[in-house]
């Protein structure tokens, strides 16, 4: 099997799926000529031609906006929004639209799109191209969140996503687009929405988190019996899985890399509590971006939870 | 400081039938005496909908409605401009689309009183659900020209929207993306002069709305919007275009918001009734009853069974509706997702 | 004393700012001629005129972006997006601007904006007339979220909002603007801002609540020995009363109007357990809006919290 | 169909000075002799600004920089014509506006870096912090106009943005209000024909940008944005009409991208070699040059002392900008509110 970075590993998603359903249409700022500013297109224009990988005018609101209009035609659109931060002009076609136009109709339309953003502190970039804004997405009902951390997760949630009859917000980590390379499957191997992942079984305490903040969880884990969880999806999420975790270990860390206020650790705080608080041995932690405007790049790393800081939660939860 | 003039643009307008209901024939387009009898007692028809939502709205039978008074010859002279293969983008004050284009006027009763039920399209047409937020509709039409132009399919999508829609960005991003693509799309603007208490000079310093879209590379038309043989021709012509894929256009058709913006308001806060009665001989079905009594097409009698039949089906409409089932509270839980999450099954247990 | 509602208490706000402080100026649809669709500016046009209180065209991100822009010139604008469904399109310009500029410009220049809008189920009106997304703009920093419940608290605390350095967003639910009449204090009578206040002592049961949902928790409350806390501000919210609250109580209802995922009962929740978890003797319980798309007029109440369903919430913690 | 027009517009284009340096003297702003020397020192220092950001981000001592190379007469024309007491609302890509208005360029190394203090602007000049998310800050510009209009002040507000800016709703939103209040603001477009990969034909279907202005009831000009004279007399007869309370006016630039779009694009991936050979032969300052050559203002000497005075100031710039003290991760916490909470204060004893 070909070793992947995750970039290659979406672009070859993207591929199998235009060559499988040719109502599979791309579009956004320099997704076809340019193969995207992070490359996740490239190649694409050249198979398979402007008419399915169309290069819009900048304009985030009407990128989304015409894409539901072709997804209630009958197309699959898969938009780009450049950078997370972009997609903010957009969030009104999301929510007044792209969640609702089922519920609206009745079913009579529907919205199958799909919107890749890439997210997160990870290239030194200007304002703005480092958000992690998902939590707002997740309180949305009628759309889809999901956030890939590896490659060939990235793979199968991607085409997941695409055959999905619903909108889905696909959250691309500018650090791990280049940071790994693993073997990724071709072909139809689809990893289910709505389902997390064990990724590291453990006893002494459950560590939950998606995306960026995986990998550094990983490390600050080595030498700990900890069972950590990859999400994938945000909304719905896996509750099963991770109730029975934290039923098993008796406590939990969450990381993610958005501010803490009300990011989507507030919501997994919250159910856990719910549904398993008599087998907590220790309150929750998060470990989480702050509260503040994201710095630019010089203060960029401080921002970001470290190892040392999630250590530091992991440490917390076990003193209990 | 002199300069060299590297571009000129005009703006047209077309008008046909005037207040008195003298039509220039030269301009006429060409409808059969029976199109026209069509074309007339839909605009009845579309009144007296209108008037009865009114009424059930002071009874409380009907939630907030907005009314389409004074708007029919622009809402029925489009209709019946496209086919029912085009795809249809309303705002929430069409109702005089919808039952042109045939939509079961009972679904627009039940739609008015709170149940997303009335607003699910019927297969035989391609008319969207009423859409609340003003402008962000015609994104969404642009979205559907550019699919069909795709798939090959030879329609016309049209998107209707009003002076106060012209502001939004939405409208600014989809017209610049429809000129880019040259996609099928007519832009129907109906120039009603307010956006609730905004009077359309509040609302551009623009002198016309139609010359918006010379910011977007195609032409854009002012019609009388109250003339209904000048919105039909400018409409035909305009869909006709875009389906022979000669590209995007608008069309400003300039009319009245004879009542309150909605059931809510109260538009004597903010403008003159002197206004109004200046609008009243203007009035689009006044004009065409004229025009067809000139070509003894219309008589008294001819006129009250018009008024009768169509309150039988408005009296018809109302009953059906109002003996529909109400939804039950799981519906909510329905077609949010095309299969309810886990979450949301375990919440409509408290139903 | 006069007996105002909460629509008349907000206007005497305005009229008394606006006197008061010559760089207080409205703008937004409507808010002029016609005095605000739920007549919150009437009058004002008359009083100050159309320099002072501006009828804008239809555009959200536009009233709220050139209102940025006033306010880093000097003023205060007071915008009024006619209802919270219609301020989607402005998250752009308040996420990336109205919350940023005083940290970009390292204090340079900054926002001291009020964006009012009407939120909430109420008025039986079309769809995105009714929603209540406050945790939406509770997630991003440099912004502050208030939550009148009352006329004189909704009076008391416009007047800070708009004296405040910082861009507020103040919700009025529809519901209450008429609901009630109280006694209104003329004059300088102000509700700090990040304070909560405690309307009922009680000893078995913190309820947690703003806005729209505390009548109906008063209403379910009333034999019972439940301590009933008002947030007012939902960001930064008053914590030390909230956690000193359940730590004499130890058990935690919170009700809110908003869809459950990722409401702001969430971070409620989370906060809570992490600050008081050993002292809590049952598990937090939100009793809230549904994860559905928010159903037009007929099924509204249903999907509105109720007293029943507030009720069973407490009863519910009580069990331990 | 025969129609009767009801309006007409033109666009007008200037153009002063040709690629030989060869100008229309009855066109030509009046400019001293020093004036005209000042202008053509502003070009070379910004370029050679310019050239030391590219090396340094290269050297990683910078973060992604746009560069300015090719457009600096649209830049510092604009900004010669304004005053100090003007707002000015930049984009990311401004650098030339920086300099000209006398912003201390040690801080636009700091910006770079990834340092906030480097936008920080000084007391004495009433420039915006660069603005990342395109077109967002045009509401901003109509904002303090607005506010400028309302205090009285007898000021101008430029704004400037590119051609990709024109498609995003913030433009259309601003303009139209802009229009609508007749405010004092001067929109300045650089169409410098790209928008990272999507050429300026892909994001209108326009044939110019200053048509748009069309949309709005004002007027839009183009000029000939590698004429430092055109975009001079454009600029400040745009800005004094403004402060004059003769409301708004759209300026398009027309210039080039002559380098990749950042420091983290690759343009031969998009557009040919052979564009960019065609428009070096446009370049200002070398049109400048020739210009002063005839006018026996340009010696070789003369350029060379100019070429190391800017050198210098530079150095200086980079010199100053490294020595700074890196700021403090607590710092992050500083300037989110007037005063931090408690929960930022408690987060902010992690440092
Ligand atoms: C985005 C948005 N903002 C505000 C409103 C509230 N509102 C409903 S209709 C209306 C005026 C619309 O004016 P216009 O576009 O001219 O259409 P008309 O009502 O005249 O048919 C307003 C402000 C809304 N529905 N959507
Ligand atoms: C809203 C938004 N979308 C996307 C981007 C990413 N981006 C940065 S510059 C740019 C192109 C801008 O083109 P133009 O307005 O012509 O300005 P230029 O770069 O040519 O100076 C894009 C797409 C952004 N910064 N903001
Ligand atoms: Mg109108
Ligand atoms: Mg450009």
């Amino acid at each position: 099997m070909p070793k992947m970075s995750m970039v290659q590993a979406i672009n070859l998603a993207l591929k199998e799926e235009m060559e499988r359903d040719k109502d599979v249409v791309l579009l956004g700022e320099d997704v076809g000529r340019d193969g995207g500013v992070f490359r996740t297109t490239e190649g694409l224009l050249d198979l398979y031609g402007p008419e399915r990988v169309i290069d819009t005018p900048l304009a985030e609101s009407g990128i989304v906006g015409i894409s539901i209009g072709m997804a209630a035609y009958g197309l699959k659109p898969v938009a780009e929004v450049q950078f997370m931060g972009f997609i903010y002009p957009a969030l009104d076609q999301i929510f007044s639209h792209a969640s609702r136009i089922r519920s609206r109709s009745r079913g009579r339309y529907t919205c199958p799109l799909v919107i890749r953003t890439p997210y997160g502190i990870g290239i030194k970039a200007p304002e703005l191209h480092s958000e992690s804004s998902e939590a707002l997405l997740c309180h949305m009902s009628g759309i889809k969140v999901v956030v890939p951390s590896s490659p060939s997760t990235a793979k199968g949630l991607l085409i997941s996503s695409i055959r999905d009859p619903d909108p889905v917000i696909f959250l691309e980590s500018t650090r791990l687009y280049r940071l790994v390379k693993e073997e990724v499957q071709e072909g139809e191997v689809m990893v289910p929405l709505g389902e997390a992942r064990v990724v590291r079984g453990g006893k002494d305490v459950t560590v939950l988190a998606w995306g960026s903040m995986l990998h550094r969880v990983m490390q600050s884990v080595k030498d700990l019996d900890a069972e950590v969880i990859d999400l994938m999806t945000l909304t719905p999420f896996d509750e099963d899985k991770i109730f029975s975790s934290v039923k098993k270990t008796g406590r939990v860390v969450i990381v993610h890399e958005a501010p803490r206020t009300c990011g989507f650790g507030a919501e997994l705080s919250a159910s856990v509590a719910e549904h398993a608080m008599l087998y907590l041995k220790s309150p929750i932690v998060r470990v989480t971006g702050y509260d503040t405007v994201l710095p630019l790049p010089k203060l960029e790393d401080d921002y970001l939870p470290s190892a040392d800081r999630i250590r530091r939660g992991i440490e917390e939860v076990m003193k209990y | 400081m002199p300069e060299k003039t590297i571009e000129t643009f005009t703006i047209e307008r077309l008008d046909i039938l005037d207040e008195k209901g003298n039509a220039d024939e030269s301009l006429l387009p060409a409808l059969s005496e029976d199109e026209i009898k069509k074309t007339y007692e839909l605009l009845v028809v579309s009144r007296i909908f209108d008037h009865r939502a009114l009424n059930l709205q002071r009874e409380g039978r009907l939630g907030t409605y907005a009314s389409i008074l004074g708007q029919e010859a622009s809402q029925i002279g489009s209709a019946l401009a496209l086919e029912k293969t085009d795809w249809i983008f309303p705002t929430f004050r069409e109702m005089g689309v919808y039952i042109a284009m045939g939509y079961p006027m009972y679904m627009l009763f039940q739609y008015w009183s709170g149940d997303e039920r009335g607003v699910k399209t019927p297969d035989d047409l391609n008319i969207f659900p009423v859409c609340v937020p003003v402008g962000t509709q015609i994104p969404h039409a642009v979205g559907a020209a550019m699919a069909a132009k795709y798939r090959g399919d030879k329609i016309a999508v049209a998107v209707f929207f009003g002076d106060g829609g012209t502001s939004k960005g939405d409208f600014h991003e989809a017209l610049n993306m429809a000129g880019v693509f040259r996609l099928p799309v007519v832009f129907i603007c109906q120039n009603n002069h307010w956006a609730i208490s905004v009077p359309r000079e509040r609302q551009t310093a623009a002198k016309t709305l139609a010359q918006k879209a010379v910011g977007y590379g195609f032409d854009g038309l002012q019609v009388d919007g109250n003339d209904i043989f000048a919105v039909y021709k400018a409409v035909k012509s305009a869909a006709a275009n875009a389906r022979a894929g000669e590209g995007p256009s608008m069309i400003e058709c300039v009319t009245y918001r004879m009542s309150d913006h909605t059931t809510a308001d109260d538009a004597s806060r903010y403008r003159s009734q002197e206004e109004i009665e200046a609008w009243k001989p203007k009035d689009p079905i006044l004009r065409l009853k004229l025009f067809m009594e000139k070509k003894g097409l219309w008589s008294e009698e001819y006129g009250k069974g018009v008024e009768e039949r169509s309150k039988e089906k408005v009296d018809e409409a109302v009953k059906k509706a109002e003996s529909v089932e109400p939804p039950k509270p799981g519906d909510m839980f329905l077609y949010t997702y095309e299969k309810p999450s886990k979450r949301q099954m375990k919440q409509s247990e408290d139903f």
